[in-house]
């Protein structure tokens, strides 16, 4: 049994190294996702302290709409542009009528507000575009398709898919866009001076409506680019939210406001669920994956309530 | 006018404490009462019962118990679903290792698992705050439906995986299984819920009602005036998760009659957060209000247009379901955001000075 | 503030008005035959459910454009969205139990357990075709719940007979490693008892790779699993979103296609088309009809489809799932009529229904009288036997379209009836006390 | 009013004469500090029974902080607190609390979702003691229990002359008010040292004058040691016996208010002299 849990998995990793590297591989692409959906849910929380859970949803809500538009015969980048302008649109509608009224409420009311909106555009989703998983249109977006194999050794075998290595680049680009965005632009000036003190950006002439339809738009995008990757993993469909709650204890490992929080956060969990699952998992029967990256997180917790990334609590009275 | 309390001279403490001390409170109560007891029994079909009023009960119970935890002692908490569930594995268990045992009384039982693990899972609130500590609770939401689902003791190895309520009597009365008529079952539920309420309206007014209360609103300062903040949360999180428990355990045993595990999945969860938050955090009738309005209105939203003669594709109907009860939800929150216990003590305030409102 | 008032007036309103009309009974009209149908075209398991719901639909539909019915009688259709969701199942049931109705389909084994239980209460039949509770064959315990065509054990048994026929013999299995990767949930947990005394009988090692119903589009793991421990074939029971997922996945870890095989909830054609190229060669089991060629279908066409009564997509009529719906309601279409035969009544209730559906015989000739010839293996069901182990066989995706592969394959019968046997008595053990059968039997 | 002063606290009270008083707290050689940030560095000094003993200083100078270390909710990484000439170990504030030590907040630490009487009901918590199936049933112990320490608590609004607010949600009350419930929930404590951080920040003149014959009635009548924060010297030179001063963390000076006001260091820290 000891030898089970604290040598076996060593051994099994050294003995197939090859099948570690490809362990690896996929909690890397894995991560990389999870890293998107928190970090939509990073911009929203940094800007506005909304926690908004409506971030996974707002993925499969993307990759719906432009495989439906496509299906309905949009072209394929047309569909994209629409879409992106339906994030706009969306943005601008949650700012409007769920943010602006809602301002200054506490936390747990602002998060049932998220849930709400999820459930509207779940119902939103489902009406418009009909609820049967669709395929995403990797091809047709000119997003590689293929795979690549390394093979070495006797039996030595890593498989690398074409559309992860493609999720990997384009995450690195919108972090690094993002990062410009924030430092370089007077937007993104304004924006991590809202994300300092509300009432101080105020005072200094920020509008704080405009700056949350904006990072809502962003956040809006960084869904779009999670739902094309996730979406072209396997399928676009409402089953697919169940997936983005991975993105929670990503967000408690790096904290609710970091950026490079959120991109840690998500490699460690994973990197940290695959390995659990295939080297630990069936120890007891396999399919810890549903609830490790939870347990991780909350032992993480109990040694840094803080956060991967955040300052240490002082708390005063 | 009609909601005055002048001339209602409290001449004690003891009265001034009493749970309603208006006298127009306690006869709004009475009749509820008698409509439940009484009237919907008597003039109340199957479905009615089945579907409405029965799960109206069972999710008013269930949203007690994460009111207690969530709206009284401040500690959010998205793993209700899971903790139901133990109420339901453990009451399953209960009956079929004791198959001569007042069923009713393995329910009330059951709850005390719930309430154990409830306890461990809450440890961590010592350190963990606010939405950290939702996602936390999600750890148990998820390891627990894994538990239900791996390990086959839980459920007697069934081949299905499900639990199935056994056929049991109480005094010679079929209490559960599929013989056990509805009207039966619904006193039973009334009975539980209503008990249940009560006893949780009586520890709130009291030292550890206020104690969660002091917690809820400024841990610091509570724990400076000599509140212990582990031992208050977790007989929250013990209390809690002991009332959903039994919920749960009534769900699958005088409602469903078979559970599977993915009948107590995170959706359960949120479906008993709407209802708490949207029936108003830190109130015992708002739980019922959001229990009526989360669970009768898709209910109504589905089976009327066919009633009214409206032909409407049944997914349509789902969909617009989900879109009106998520716009319900922020306009309510917009409109209230204490939820309708609030606008309930708004709308009393309107009819006591009614009609002249100066 | 005022207006909140009207508001909440309003709605108080409409809510008493709607809840009663809920609850006066929507009087049975007397001159038809009520089936509700109880689908899910939302929800995880849309993906599926859409299609039988679909397929359901527009035959029994058909059924009334075309003949006018059964026997006469219009059939009264109601579709009531469960999402696959037990407590929605249980309200569409409590909804439409009342007005009549003859039969339940309820297309998910947690509703199907809900309901077993009643259907001898409430003297309604509960139809699973090829899916629910295994033992629920045994008809002597289980008089009111019928599973015809087959259950999970015929077609676990089917897959290792054709796994054994590939490898020149049941005897060649010995060694070999055989995967089965499962919806982790009482579906795909139920052949696992069956499997694994065949994995000792014939010597084969069974390796379980378990997807949790959160984890079904995110099966990276299982099949990184797969891909340590190189089974030689693969033996899928999924549904929803897992089956697309699990092909793309197998065809990303390069596992021969042809030797990937997945139980017949796992043969859609969007599952297999998910795949792309590589998901050539994939296999399926499957007891309907292939394809669109049959006079039945084409009526369905004409009638129901073209004329604009069903949102069924035209392209979609003949694949694997909608063919499945058609053949359930075919089955249900069956029964009804042998109940009126049985009865000499027009309009029958569910105790009639029940008789209709144990007297149940689809041979072959009644099946080409429906345009429905090859469509399905010709059925009988007896009161002893409820499902009627009938034989499947499998079928190949050729990268655009399924084929059949094979003939029709006998389940190892005399393995899994007495299992079945077993596991009814446990049942009845479990849930004592069990009624005992009193119903007569019609043959 | 009398049912709230105990016999012990009757001692000390009104007794006009000096004696000489027993040492309720010492604290000796006590630093702080956050990471690098020192708050508190080698404090000692001391509050006698039944005085009001002033802590003053700077914004800054370490005044909050050293509430908070006597009242067990920072942990001094040098020096020794002894209470009631007991040595005092590291504790958690709850056990704090239940020794007898109260407090108010420099920003107001009530409970917002709580009626007034409800927040000083809170302070009788530890006096409290009927278990959760008493509590259950109500009737019996636990309702007469409430009705005793509502008494009490009546009482306490009496003193404080804040009858009219009994049911209002502390959070709709103006600042002053709310003061003065801080106020009445400390004391509902009945503690051995009262703690008060600024309790007049913020105030009118008016309400400054009331806080101050609070504070002095208190004093006097239950016999409460009370520790002060406060930046209006008058108040302070009026009101305390004794007056400690602190600067950047450190004791200037300590001793009567005239003697304090006279020392040049105090003069230094107040006008600003570079350091």
């Amino acid at each position: 049994m000891l030898y089970d849990i604290f040598i076996d998995p060593f051994v099994q990793m050294y003995e197939m190294p090859d099948f570690f590297l490809q362990v690896l591989w996929e909690g890397f692409v894995a991560g990389i996702l999870y890293a998107l959906i928190a970090l939509g849910f990073v911009l929203i929380f940094k800007a506005s302290g909304v926690f908004n859970f409506a971030q996974g949803i707002m993925v499969v809500f993307a990759g719906l709409t432009l495989v439906g538009l496509h299906e309905n015969g949009v072209p394929a980048y047309v569909a994209l542009l629409l879409t992106i302008g339906v994030m706009g649109v969306l943005a601008y509608g949650v700012e409007r009528v769920v943010m602006r009224p809602l301002v200054n409420q506490p936390d747990i009311i602002l998060l049932m507000a998220t849930i709400g909106l999820t459930y509207f555009l779940i119902g939103f989703g489902e009406f418009v575009f009909g609820g049967e998983p669709k395929q995403m249109i990797t091809e047709e977006l000119g997003l590689p398709t293929g795979s690549t194999a390394f093979e070495f050794g006797e039996r030595g075998l890593v498989i690398l898919q074409h559309i992860d290595i493609a999720a990997a680049v384009i995450a690195v680009i919108m972090v690094a866009s993002l990062g410009i965005f924030f430092n370089k632009t007077r937007i993104g000036r304004a924006l991590r001076a809202v994300a300092d003190d509300h009432q101080a950006a105020l005072s200094v002439g920020i509008s704080l409506n405009q700056i949350w339809a904006i990072v809502w738009f962003a956040a809006g995008l960084v869904a779009l680019a999670t739902g094309i990757m996730w979406g072209a993993r396997s399928d676009v469909s409402f089953a697919l939210e169940i997936v983005a709650f991975k993105a929670l204890p990503v967000l408690i490992l790096g904290g609710f406001t970091s950026i490079p929080g959120a991109i840690v956060g998500g490699l460690i969990i994973g990197f940290g669920e695959k390995i659990g699952e295939l080297y630990w998992g069936g120890l007891v029967g396999g399919g810890i994956e549903s609830w490790l990256a939870y347990i991780i997180a909350l032992i993480f917790l109990l040694f840094r309530p803080q956060g991967l990334f955040g300052e240490r609590i002082i708390e005063r009275i | 006018m009609f909601y005055r309390e002048a001339g209602q001279f409290k001449t004690s403490y003891k009265a001034d404490q009493a749970l309603m001390p208006i006298l127009q409170d306690r006869i709004g109560l009475s009749v509820i009462l008698v409509v439940a007891f009484v009237i919907i029994p008597a003039f109340a079909n199957d479905f009615f019962l089945t579907s409405i009023m029965i799960p109206f009960l069972v999710f008013s119970l269930a949203a007690i118990g994460l009111n207690i935890l969530t709206g009284y002692c401040g500690q959010l908490s998205l793993g209700t679903g899971a903790f139901m569930g133990v109420g339901a594995y453990a009451a399953y268990k209960l009956t079929t290792m004791f198959p001569d045992a007042n069923v009713i009384l393995m329910v009330l039982l059951s709850g005390v698992f719930s309430a154990a693990i409830g306890a461990i899972f809450g440890l961590p609130s010592l350190r963990i705050k606010g939405l950290y500590l939702a996602v936390t609770t999600l750890a148990a939401q998820f390891f627990l439906e894994w538990c239900f689902i791996r390990i086959g003791w839980l459920y007697n190895y069934n081949a299905s995986g499900a639990i199935e309520v056994p056929h049991r009597e109480v005094f010679g009365i079929v209490a559960s299984g599929a013989e056990a008529t509805p009207i039966v079952r619904y006193f039973i539920v009334l009975c539980i819920t209503a008990g249940i309420a009560f006893l949780m309206a009586n520890v709130l007014r009291g030292r550890i009602g206020r104690a969660w209360m002091m917690i809820r609103d400024m841990d610091i300062a509570a724990e400076l005036m000599g509140i212990r903040p582990l031992q208050t949360k977790l007989m929250a999180f013990a209390v809690s998760s002991y009332i959903c428990g039994v919920a749960g355990a009534m769900m699958v045993f005088f409602w469903l009659n078979a559970a599977e595990p993915s009948s107590y999945s995170i959706s359960l969860s949120f479906q008993i957060l709407f209802m708490v938050i949207l029936g108003g955090l830190g109130s015992l009738s708002g739980a019922f209000m959001g229990a009526a309005f989360i669970w009768i209105l898709p209910v109504f939203l589905k089976f009327i247009p066919g009633t009214l003669g409206i032909e409407i594709a049944a997914e349509t109907v789902e969909h617009v379901t989900f879109m009106i009860v998520g716009a319900l939800i922020i306009f309510f929150l917009i409109v209230e955001p204490h939820g309708f216990a609030r606008l309930w003590q708004i709308a009393k305030q309107k009819l006591r000075v009614w009609p002249f409102p100066y | 503030m005022k207006t909140i008032m009207q508001l909440a007036l309003g709605t108080a309103v409409a809510l008493g008005v709607g809840l009663s009309g809920a609850m006066t009974t929507v009087a049975q009209a007397e001159d038809s035959n009520y089936v509700p149908l109880l689908t899910y075209r939302t929800g995880p398991f849309a993906a599926s459910g859409i299609h039988i719901a679909n397929g359901m639909h527009d035959y029994l539909k058909m059924l009334n454009e075309r003949d006018g019915g059964i026997g006469g009688v219009k059939l009264e259709l109601e579709e009531c969205e469960t999402g696959y969701n037990a407590q929605k199942g249980v309200e569409c049931y409590e909804a439409t139990k009342g007005k009549g109705a003859l039969v339940y389909n309820p297309y998910s084994t947690g509703i199907t357990l809900q309901l077993i239980p009643k259907a001898g209460v409430d003297k309604i039949p509960v139809l699973s075709m090829g899916y629910g509770l295994s033992a629920a064959a045994d008809g002597s315990v289980f008089p009111w719940v019928f599973n015809v065509p087959d259950t999970y054990w015929d077609g676990a048994s089917v897959v290792i007979k054709y796994i054994g026929e590939q490898e020149g013999g049941l005897e060649n299995l010995k060694g070999k490693k055989i995967g089965y990767i499962f919806l982790d949930a009482g579906y795909g947990r139920e052949p696992i008892p069956l499997l694994e005394q065949l994995a000792e009988k014939y010597g084969f090692e069974l390796l379980q790779y378990p997807v949790g119903v959160k984890e079904m589009q995110n099966q990276s793991s299982q099949w990184l699993n797969v891909r340590r421990d190189r089974p030689d074939y693969m033996v899928m029971w999924g549904w929803g979103a897992m089956n697309p997922t699990a092909i793309k996945e197998a065809v990303k870890i390069r596992f021969p296609m042809n030797k990937f095989i997945g139980v017949w909830w796992s043969a859609g054609d969007d599952d297999a088309a998910a795949g792309g190229d590589g998901a050539k060669g994939y296999k399926a089991m499957n007891f309907s009809g292939v394809g669109s060629d049959f006079p039945a279908l084409d009526d369905i066409k004409k009638h129901v489809v073209d004329a604009g009564l069903s949102s069924t997509d035209a392209g979609t009529i003949g694949g694997t799932l909608y063919n499945r719906g058609v053949l359930n309601s075919v089955i249900i279409a069956e029964g009804i009529r042998t109940a009126q035969e049985l009865t000499g009544k027009k309009v029958i209730t569910g105790e009639d229904m029940r008789m209709g559906l144990e007297a149940l015989n689809l041979d072959e000739a009644r099946l080409e009288e429906l345009g429905l010839k090859g469509f399905a293996h010709p059925m009988k069901v007896t009161c002893e036997d409820h499902a009627g182990s009938h034989p499947v066989f499998i079928q190949e995706w050729d990268g655009k379209t399924w084929r059949q592969a094979s003939g029709w394959i006998e389940p190892m019968t005399d393995l899994v009836r007495p299992m079945l046997e077993k596991a009814a008595a446990e049942y009845a053990e479990k849930n004592a006390p069990w009624p005992a059968r009193t119903e007569p039997c019609p043959n | 009013m009398n049912a709230l002063v105990s016999e012990k606290e009757l001692e000390p009270a009104g007794s006009s004469e000096p004696v000489a008083r027993e040492e309720l707290l010492r604290v000796d050689n006590v630093s702080l500090s956050f990471g690098g940030v020192k708050a508190i560095t080698d404090i000692s000094f001391d509050i006698l029974k039944g005085e009001i003993r002033a802590i003053i200083g700077p914004n800054g100078a370490g005044k909050t902080s050293m509430l908070n270390v006597i009242n067990g909710f920072y942990h001094p990484q040098h020096g020794t607190i002894t209470w009631q000439g007991k040595v005092r170990r590291k504790m958690k504030p709850y056990e704090a609390a239940s020794q007898g030590i109260a407090r108010t907040f420099q920003n107001v630490a009530l409970f917002k979702g709580m009626t007034t009487l409800d927040n000083i009901m809170s302070g009788r918590s530890l006096k409290m003691n009927k278990n959760f199936f008493w509590q259950l049933m109500w009737r019996g112990p636990a309702e007469r229990e409430e009705i005793e320490h509502r008494k009490k608590v009546e009482d306490i609004i009496d003193f404080l002359e804040i009858q009219a607010i009994r049911k209002t949600p502390v959070g709709r009350l103006p600042y002053g008010l709310q003061k003065r419930v801080e106020l009445g929930r400390a004391l509902a404590m009945e503690p051995d040292l009262l703690l008060l951080d600024e309790p007049m920040a913020g105030m009118n003149l008016e309400e400054k004058e009331d806080m101050s014959r609070f504070i002095l009635d208190v004093n006097q009548e239950f016999g409460t040691t009370i520790a002060l924060i406060e930046h209006d010297m008058g108040v302070v030179m009026d009101l305390s016996d004794r007056v400690v001063v602190l600067d950047y963390g450190k004791k200037i000076a300590d001793g009567a208010p005239e003697e304090v006001q006279a020392n040049q260091n105090v003069i230094d820290a107040y006008l600003g002299v570079s350091h």
